[in-house]
C-alpha cells in the first residue's frame, strides 16, 4: 500500500462528509436520515479498508501517519462510537429542533479529526487532529440553535478549548526548539540525551500536556466539560464523552510510555500525575453526588473516569487503557442512550425527578439503564467491574497502592450516585407525568448493542482483550 | 453424583429472569410455584452433590468445574468456576435449604403484596448470588456473589419503598457495606499481586509454600476481615443490620439471619490457613467476634421491637462464629453458622407469624398473651429461644459450646469469658421476648385484636420444619468428650479446615465448661423470668404453674432485689447508655459525618464552578503554573 | 545580529499579555483577540527557538498553525454572531446558566 | 541598527497590545491587534523568515483582523465594554501571569536552544518552504484542508437562516 492507499479510510470518511453537506441543501426534511445511512455505510467502509491494515504496522508520509494496531485498535473503537452516536442521534434531531444535515457531517469530520490523532506520533499532525476535532466539537456543541444552554456550551467550549490550544501550540513551540523534533522517537531521543536544554524542554513538554489534560479534562483543567456535556445535545454529549479522552489518552499513553522504564517514576511529572488523578478521581465523584441533572452528573462521572484511566496511564498499562476504553464506550453510549430515550418532542428528560417510578412505568427502558448504571458503578459481572479491576490489579503491580486505595474509595463514592437513579426509578412514586417517544428504533439498536457489549465484555472478554494484546504490543 | 453442583446455582437465576420479563403476565399462583419449584430443584441438586460427594475420598477435594475462562490475560488469571468442597456443601445445603423453606413461607407471608412478583425476582436473584458467593472457585467470582448478594439485600430492604424508614434503612446498609467492600477490593487485590491469582487453592498453596511474609498475610487477612465485619455486621459496621429490620421478615430471616450475613464467616473460614497463618489477624478476628457477641447482646436486652432483638441478637451469635474461626476452632464456627441457620431463621419466621397475626404489629409492649390465639406459632418459637439460649440437647447448645470449649482450651480466657457473658444475656433476652409476647397480659390494641388469626400453612409447616431441624441439626456435631468420632460435622469438613494445634483439655474440665454453659443459660432464663413475669399484676395462673419457681423468688425476695440493683438493673441502664450514645450518636454520628464531609468537599468543588468562562480559565492558569512550578523546582 | 533568545522572551511576554488580556476582558470578542494574541506569540515562538536550528520546518509549522488560528476565527466569530443575535450582547458573564 | 528595529518592533508589538487591553470599544481593540499584529510580521522579517512576514500581515492582518472588524460592525454595540469589575479576578490573572512569565524565563537559563548572543540571520526562500510543504509535511498540509472544511461548514450550520426562521 503506498502513502495514499494509506489515507484512503480516512478520505472515505472526509469524502462522505462532503457528501453529506452537498445533500443536505437538496434534502427534504423527512429524508435527511438518508444522510444518517450514507454516513453509517461511510464508516462501515473505512472500517473494512482499516481492517486490512491490521498488523502491518506500517508508517507512512515520513513517519507522519503510522497505522499501527493501536490506532487501528481506536479507529474501530470510534467508527463504532460515531455509529451509535448517529443512531442515537436520528430522531433526537428531529424531536429536538436540530433536524440540521450537518449534524452527520460534523460528527464524520470530527471522527476525521480523532483518526488522524491516534495515527500519529507527530505532534503537528496530532495538533491539527485535535484542531479537527476541536472545530468540529465546537459547532456540535451548538446544534440546537434555538436552546440557549447549547450555545452557552458552544461559547464555553470554544473560549476554554482554544484557551488551551494556545497553551499547547507554546509549549510545542517550546518543545520543538529545544528538542529539534516534534515526533515522538524524537522527543524521547531528546529528554534520554543529556542536560542541554533539558529545564525548557520540560516546560514544554508541561505546556503540551496541560493541553491534552483540558481535552480529557483532568483536574483542573476540566471546568469546561460539566457545563458543556450538560449544553450540548445529548448524542454530541455521548460522542465527547468517549471521543476526545480515549484520542486524548492515546496520544498520552504514546508520549509517556517510552520513559516507563527511565526513572521516570521517582520524577516529578509522574509525581504530579499521581495527584492529578486522585483529584481527578475525588473531584469528579464528590460534585457529581450533589448532581439532580443527570446529564451533568453523568459528565462529572466522566471525569471522574478520566481519573480512573489515568492510572492505567501511570502504570504504564496500556492494554488495560484500551480496555477500559473499550469499555467505558459501551457503557457511556448506553448511559446516554437511555437518556435520550426517555425524552419527547421539544422536552428531554434529565432531572432526577423526572426518573421516579420510571422503572414500573418503562419497564425495559429502566431495566437497560440500570445494568448501565451498575456497570458504571463498578458491579460485577458487568463490563464495569472488569474495567476498573484490570486497571487497579496493574496499578498495584507497579506499586501505586495508595492511588489504588483512593481509587477504590473514589469507586465507592460513586456507586452512591449511580443507584441513586436507580433508586428513583425502582423506589419512587411518579412525581410529575413523562410521557416519552417511543418509535425510535435505531436508539433501541443501539442500547441493546450496547448492553450486549457491556455484558459479554464483562463475562467474556477473552476476544476483545486478545485484541487489544495485538494492539498494545505496537504502542509500547 | 457430585458432578451436577455446577447446576446448583442456576435455576433461581432463570426463574428470576422469567419473572422479571414476563412477571406481568404471570399468576400469583404461577409466580409461587415457580420461585419455590426454582429454589426446591436447587436443593434437590446440592442434596445430590451432598450425598455423592460423601463417597468420596478426602484428597480429591476440590472438585473445580470451570464453565468458561472468565479473565484469561493480563496478570492473572479467574475463571467463571465452582468449587465443591464439604465447606460449600454445608453452605448450599443451607441457603437452599432454608432457602426453600422461606420461599414457601414468603407466600403466605407476601400474600396480600402488590409488589409480588418482583419480590420473588428479588428473592430468587438473591439466592442466586449466594449460591455463587459460596460455590466460587476464585475470590473474584466470589466477589461477584458478594457484590450480589448486596445488591439484593439493598433491593430488599427497601422494598416497601413508600416508607421513608424502608428507604434510609436501604441507604445505611448501602454505605456501610461499602467500606467493608472497599476492605475486600484491597484485600483482593494485594492477594492477586502476591499470589497471582485467586484461586483458593493457589492461595491455600502459596502459604503452604511460605511464598508471602507473614506480615503481608496479615495486612491481606485483616483487609478481607474489615469486608467479613461490613456484611456480617460486626464492631464496628454493625450498624446497618438492626435497620435492616424494615425489609419484610421473611427477607430478614432468609438474608439478614441465615444466609447472607455468614458470607462473612464462610470467607473467614474459607481462608483458614491464610487466618491461621497470620495469627495476629486471627486474634484479632476472635476478638471482634468476642466484643460484638457480649456488646450486641446487651442491647438486645432492652429493644421493644420484636424483630430488632433479633437483629441484635443474630449480631451478637455471629460474633460467637467469628470467635469460633478466631480462636482456631473453624469448624465450630461453621458449626454454629449451620445451626445458627436453623433456628434463627425460625425465630425470625414465627416472629413474622406473630406480627402477620397482629396485622404489622412490632411493639412487644402491644403484644402479650399471645400463647392460646397462635398455637402453631407458639411452639415453635419457644423451641427456637431454647435452642439460641444453649439448653442443652438442642442444636444451639451443641454449637455454641464447641466454640467456647476450644476458645478456654487455646487459653484465649478473656475471649472465653465475654462469650460465657453473652450467654447469659442470650437466654435473657430471648426468653424476655417469649414472656413478653407470649405470656403475662395481653396488650394487645383492639383494632390488631379483631384482627387476630394464626397465620396461613404456608407459614406454618415451614416452622414446623425448622423447628425439626433446631432440635436434631446438631447431634452431627457431638462434644468431643463423648468420644474421638463424635463431632462428625468436624471430621467431614476436615478436606478444607486442616485440625489444627488442638488445645488439649481433660475430659472434666470439658465437663465442667457444658456445665458452666448451661447454668449461665439457666440464670438468664430465670432472670428474664423475674423480671419480667415476676411483676404486681402477674396473673395468678402463671404463679399457679410455676410455683416452685415463685416461692423461690418470693423468698429470696431480697436477693432479687440486689441482684436487681447490681446486675440487672446496670446492665439496663448500660445497655440503654451504649444504645442512646454510642450506637445512636457515635456510629451514625461517625456516618452522617462522613456523609456530610463528602457533602461539603462537593459543595466547595462545585462552588468553584461559578458557571463564568473566566473563573474557569482561572484554575486552569492556575494549575498550569502549579504544573510548571512542580516541574521546575 | 539579534540574539533569538531577545525574540523568545518577547514571545514570553507576549503570550503573557494575551493570557492577561483574556481576564481583563469581558467580551467574546475581544477575549477571543487575546487568544489571537497567544497564538501569535506562539508563532514567534517557534521562530525564535527553531532559528538555530530547523529555521524552515519551524516557518511551515508556522504556516500551518495560522491556518489553525484562521479556522479557529471562524468558528469563533460565528458562536459570537449566534450569542448575539439571541442576547443582543455579548458579555461572557451573561452565559452562566449552567453551574454548580 | 537592526537591534533597534527589533526594539521598535517589540515596542510597537507590547505597546498596541496593551492599547488593545485598555481599550474599552472593540474596533479600537481590533485596530491596536492590527498595529500588533503587524510589527509581529516585522519581527519575523527580522528573525530572516521574509515569507512567514508577508503571511503574517496579509493573513493575519489583513484577513483574519478584517474579520473581526467586520464582525464587530455587524453588531455594533454602540458604546464599549469596560474591563473586568472583578478585581480579584484581574489581580489573580496578572499575578499568575507573572509567575508563568518567570517560570519559563527561568528555564531559558543557559538553554543553548536560547542564544542570547547575536548570529547572522540568512533569510529563507519561500522555494525551500514550499518544497517542504509539499514533501515532508504533506500530510499535515492535507489535514489543513479538512480543518478548514470543519471551520467552514461548523459557522454555517450555526448561523446559516433555515426555511421558517
Amino acid at each position: 500500500m503506498n502513502s495514499f492507499g494509506a489515507v484512503v479510510p480516512l478520505l472515505v470518511v472526509v469524502g462522505a462528509a462532503l457528501i453529506v453537506f452537498l445533500l443536505e441543501a437538496f434534502l427534504k426534511k423527512e429524508n435527511k436520515n438518508y444522510l444518517a445511512y450514507l454516513s453509517l455505510l461511510a464508516l462501515i467502509g473505512c472500517g473494512i479498508l482499516s481492517a486490512n491494515a491490521w498488523n502491518g504496522g506500517l508508517t507512512y508520509f515520513d513517519g507522519m501517519l503510522r497505522l499501527d494496531n493501536a490506532a487501528l485498535f481506536l479507529t474501530f473503537l470510534f467508527l463504532i462510537a460515531v455509529a451509535f452516536v448517529i443512531l442515537i442521534g436520528m430522531k433526537y434531531i428531529s424531536l429536538q429542533d436540530a433536524n440540521h444535515g450537518e449534524f452527520y457531517g460534523l460528527l464524520l469530520l470530527a471522527l476525521s479529526g480523532l483518526m488522524i490523532m491516534v495515527s500519529s506520533t507527530h505532534f503537528i499532525v496530532i495538533f491539527l487532529g485535535l484542531e479537527v476535532l476541536s472545530v468540529s466539537s465546537y459547532s456540535l456543541a451548538g446544534l440546537k440553535r434555538k436552546d440557549d444552554k447549547s450555545s452557552e456550551s458552544a461559547v464555553k467550549y470554544f473560549l476554554m478549548g482554544s484557551f488551551a490550544s494556545a497553551f499547547l501550540v507554546f509549549g510545542l513551540a517550546i518543545l520543538f526548539g529545544t528538542a529539534q523534533a516534534l515526533d515522538i522517537p524524537g522527543l524521547v531521543d531528546f529528554f534520554k540525551a543529556g542536560p542541554d536544554n533539558q529545564v525548557l524542554g520540560v516546560v514544554g513538554l508541561g505546556l503540551v500536556l496541560v493541553g491534552f489534560a483540558f481535552k480529557i479534562a483532568i483536574v483542573p483543567f476540566h471546568m469546561w466539560a460539566p457545563d458543556v456535556y450538560e449544553g450540548a445535545p445529548t448524542p454530541v454529549t455521548a460522542f465527547f464523552s468517549i471521543g476526545p479522552k480515549a484520542a486524548g489518552f492515546a496520544v498520552l499513553i504514546r508520549l509517556l510510555a517510552p520513559y516507563w522504564n527511565a526513572g521516570f517514576r521517582s520524577g516529578k511529572l509522574f509525581g504530579f500525575l499521581w495527584a492529578l488523578a486522585a483529584l481527578t478521581m475525588l473531584a469528579g465523584n464528590l460534585i457529581a453526588l450533589r448532581q439532580n441533572n443527570i446529564k451533568r452528573m453523568f459528565a462529572y462521572s466522566s471525569i471522574a473516569y478520566a481519573g480512573y484511566m489515568l492510572i492505567a496511564v501511570l502504570a504504564g498499562d496500556g492494554a488495560g487503557l484500551l480496555f477500559f476504553l473499550t469499555i467505558y464506550m459501551f457503557m457511556s453510549i448506553g448511559a446516554f442512550g437511555s437518556l435520550i430515550a426517555l425524552s419527547r418532542k421539544g422536552r428531554e428528560y434529565n432531572e432526577l425527578g423526572d426518573f421516579a417510578g420510571v422503572g414500573f412505568k418503562y419497564p425495559w427502558i429502566g431495566a437497560i439503564f440500570a445494568v448501565f448504571l451498575l456497570s458504571l458503578a463498578g458491579f460485577p459481572p458487568t463490563a464495569g467491574f472488569l474495567a476498573k479491576f484490570y486497571v487497579f490489579v496493574a496499578a498495584v503491580n507497579q506499586g501505586l497502592t495508595p492511588l489504588v486505595l483512593i481509587a477504590v474509595l473514589a469507586s465507592l463514592i460513586s456507586v452512591y450516585y449511580y443507584l441513586r437513579i436507580i433508586v428513583y426509578m425502582y423506589m419512587r412514586e411518579p412525581e410529575r407525568e413523562v410521557s416519552i417517544e417511543m418509535e425510535n428504533p435505531a436508539l433501541y439498536l443501539v442500547l441493546f448493542l450496547c448492553l450486549y457489549g457491556v455484558l459479554q465484555l464483562g463475562l467474556f472478554p477473552g476476544n476483545v482483550l486478545y485484541l487489544i494484546k495485538q494492539a498494545v504490543a505496537a504502542l509500547l | 453424583m457430585t458432578d451436577v453442583f455446577w447446576l446448583i446455582p442456576f435455576a433461581p437465576v432463570l426463574s428470576s429472569l422469567v419473572l422479571v420479563v414476563f412477571g406481568s403476565k404471570l399468576s400469583k399462583k404461577w409466580v409461587s410455584v415457580q420461585a419455590c419449584g426454582a429454589v426446591f430443584l436447587s436443593f434437590v441438586f446440592a442434596l445430590v452433590a451432598f450425598l455423592g460427594s460423601l463417597k468420596i475420598s478426602p484428597e480429591e477435594f476440590p472438585i473445580v468445574k470451570t464453565l468458561f475462562p472468565w479473565i484469561g490475560a493480563g496478570s492473572f488469571q479467574a475463571g467463571f468456576s465452582f468449587q465443591f468442597d464439604p465447606l460449600s456443601a454445608v453452605m448450599v445445603l443451607v441457603v437452599t435449604g432454608v432457602g426453600f423453606l422461606i420461599h414457601l413461607y414468603s407466600v403466605g407471608y407476601m400474600a396480600h403484596d402488590k409488589g409480588y412478583t418482583r419480590y420473588f425476582a428479588y428473592l430468587n436473584l438473591f439466592t442466586f448470588a449466594m449460591l455463587i458467593l459460596v460455590l466460587a472457585s476464585n475470590m473474584v467470582l466470589m466477589f461477584v456473589g458478594w457484590e450480589g448478594v448486596g445488591l439484593c439485600s439493598y433491593l430488599l430492604i427497601g422494598f416497601w419503598f413508600e416508607k421513608p424508614s424502608a428507604a434510609a434503612a436501604g441507604k445505611k446498609a448501602f454505605i456501610v457495606n461499602r467500606i467493608g467492600d472497599m476492605g475486600f477490593i484491597l484485600g483482593l487485590l494485594f492477594i492477586l499481586v502476591a499470589v497471582g491469582s485467586s484461586e483458593f487453592s493457589a492461595i491455600n498453596k502459596a502459604i503452604g509454600q511460605g511464598l508471602f511474609p507473614q506480615a503481608l498475610a496479615t495486612l491481606i487477612a485483616i483487609l478481607l476481615f474489615v469486608g467479613a465485619t461490613g456484611k456480617s455486621a460486626q464492631i464496628p459496621l454493625y450498624v446497618w443490620l438492626p435497620d435492616a429490620m424494615e425489609g419484610p421478615t421473611p427477607v430478614s430471616a432468609l438474608i439478614h439471619a441465615a444466609t447472607m450475613v455468614t458470607a462473612g464467616v464462610y470467607m473467614v473460614a474459607r481462608l483458614n490457613l491464610l487466618f491461621a497463618f497470620s495469627g495476629t489477624a486471627a486474634d484479632i478476628v476472635a476478638l471482634v467476634g468476642a466484643l460484638t457477641a457480649v456488646f450486641a447482646a446487651t442491647m438486645a436486652l432492652t429493644q421493644n421491637d420484636i424483630k430488632r432483638v433479633l437483629a441484635y441478637s443474630t449480631i451478637s451469635q455471629l460474633g460467637y462464629m467469628f470467635i469460633g474461626c478466631g480462636v482456631g476452632a473453624y469448624a465450630a464456627g461453621v458449626f454454629h453458622l449451620y445451626t445458627h441457620a436453623f433456628f434463627k431463621s425460625l425465630l425470625f419466621l414465627s416472629a413474622g407469624s406473630v406480627i402477620h397475626a397482629l396485622s404489622g404489629q412490632q411493639d412487644m409492649r402491644k403484644m402479650g398473651g399471645l400463647r392460646k390465639y397462635l398455637p402453631r406459632t407458639f411452639p415453635p418459637f419457644l423451641i427456637g429461644a431454647i435452642a439460641i439460649s444453649g439448653i442443652p440437647f438442642l442444636s444451639g447448645f451443641f454449637s455454641k459450646d464447641a466454640i467456647l470449649t476450644e476458645a478456654f482450651a487455646q487459653g484465649q480466657y478473656f475471649v472465653w469469658a465475654l462469650g460465657l457473658t453473652g450467654a447469659v444475656m442470650t437466654a435473657f433476652y430471648m426468653f424476655r421476648l417469649i414472656f413478653l409476647t407470649f405470656y403475662g397480659q395481653e396488650r394487645i390494641e383492639h383494632e390488631a385484636k379483631h384482627h387476630l388469626h394464626e397465620s396461613p400453612k404456608s407459614m406454618t409447616v415451614p416452622l414446623a420444619i425448622l423447628a425439626v431441624f433446631s432440635v436434631i441439626a446438631g447431634y452431627v456435631g457431638l462434644p468431643a468428650v463423648l468420644g474421638e468420632k463424635a463431632d462428625l460435622f468436624k471430621r467431614f469438613l476436615e478436606p478444607v479446615i486442616k485440625p489444627g494445634a488442638e488445645g488439649h483439655i481433660g475430659a472434666g474440665t470439658e465437663w465442667l465448661l457444658m456445665l458452666a454453659s448451661v447454668a449461665v443459660a439457666a440464670v438468664g432464663i430465670f432472670a428474664a423470668y423475674v423480671f419480667y413475669l415476676q411483676k404486681p399484676g402477674i396473673p395468678h395462673t402463671l404463679v399457679a404453674r410455676f410455683p416452685w419457681l415463685y416461692k423461690l423468688l418470693y423468698n429470696k425476695y431480697f436477693v432479687d432485689e440486689i441482684y436487681g440493683a447490681v446486675i440487672v438493673n446496670p446492665l439496663v441502664k448500660g445497655s440503654d447508655w451504649v444504645y442512646g450514645h454510642f450506637d445512636l450518636k457515635v456510629i451514625d454520628g461517625a456516618l452522617n459525618a462522613s456523609a456530610s464531609a463528602t457533602g461539603f468537599f462537593g459543595k466547595v468543588l462545585s462552588f468553584v464552578q461559578t458557571g463564568f468562562v473566566k473563573d474557569y480559565a482561572l484554575v486552569f492558569l492556575l494549575g498550569a503554573v502549579i504544573f510548571l512550578g512542580v516541574l521546575l523546582f | 545580529m539579534i540574539p533569538p533568545g531577545y525574540f523568545f522572551i518577547l514571545s514570553v511576554v507576549l503570550f503573557v499579555l494575551g493570557i492577561i488580556a483574556f481576564f481583563f476582558k469581558r467580551d467574546l470578542i475581544t477575549q477571543f483577540m487575546a487568544i489571537e494574541i497567544m497564538l501569535n506569540a506562539a508563532n514567534l515562538a517557534f521562530l525564535a527557538l527553531a532559528r538555530s536550528s530547523n529555521f524552515v520546518d519551524a516557518q511551515v509549522i508556522v504556516f500551518f498553525i495560522i491556518t489553525v488560528a484562521a479556522a479557529e476565527a471562524a468558528i469563533g466569530l460565528a458562536i459570537v454572531l449566534l450569542i448575539f443575535r439571541k442576547k443582543k450582547t455579548i458579555k461572557t458573564e451573561t452565559l452562566n446558566s449552567m453551574k454548580g | 541598527m537592526a537591534i533597534l528595529l527589533f526594539f521598535l518592533f517589540a515596542a510597537f508589538a507590547v505597546g498596541s497590545v496593551l492599547g488593545m487591553i485598555i481599550s474599552r470599544n472593540q474596533a479600537y481593540s481590533a485596530l491596536f491587534l492590527v498595529v500588533a499584529f503587524a510589527s509581529l510580521g516585522g519581527l519575523f522579517g527580522l528573525l530572516g523568515a521574509p515569507f512567514m512576514a508577508v503571511v503574517q500581515i496579509i493573513i493575519y492582518a489583513g484577513a483574519i483582523m478584517v474579520l473581526f472588524i467586520f464582525v464587530i460592525m455587524m453588531i455594533h454595540l454602540g458604546e464599549g465594554i469596560s474591563a473586568e469589575k472583578k478585581k480579584w479576578t484581574i489581580a489573580a490573572a496578572v499575578f499568575m501571569g507573572i509567575i508563568l512569565l518567570a517560570e519559563i524565563v527561568f528555564a531559558v537559563k543557559g538553554a543553548p536552544a536560547v542564544p542570547m548572543a547575536g548570529q547572522e540571520m540568512a533569510g529563507t526562500s519561500p522555494t525551500e518552504i514550499g518544497r517542504l510543504l509539499f514533501t515532508k509535511y504533506l500530510y499535515p498540509f492535507e489535514i489543513t484542508s479538512i480543518l478548514i472544511i470543519a471551520a467552514l461548514v461548523g459557522a454555517v450550520v450555526l448561523i446559516k437562516k433555515r426555511e421558517g426562521e
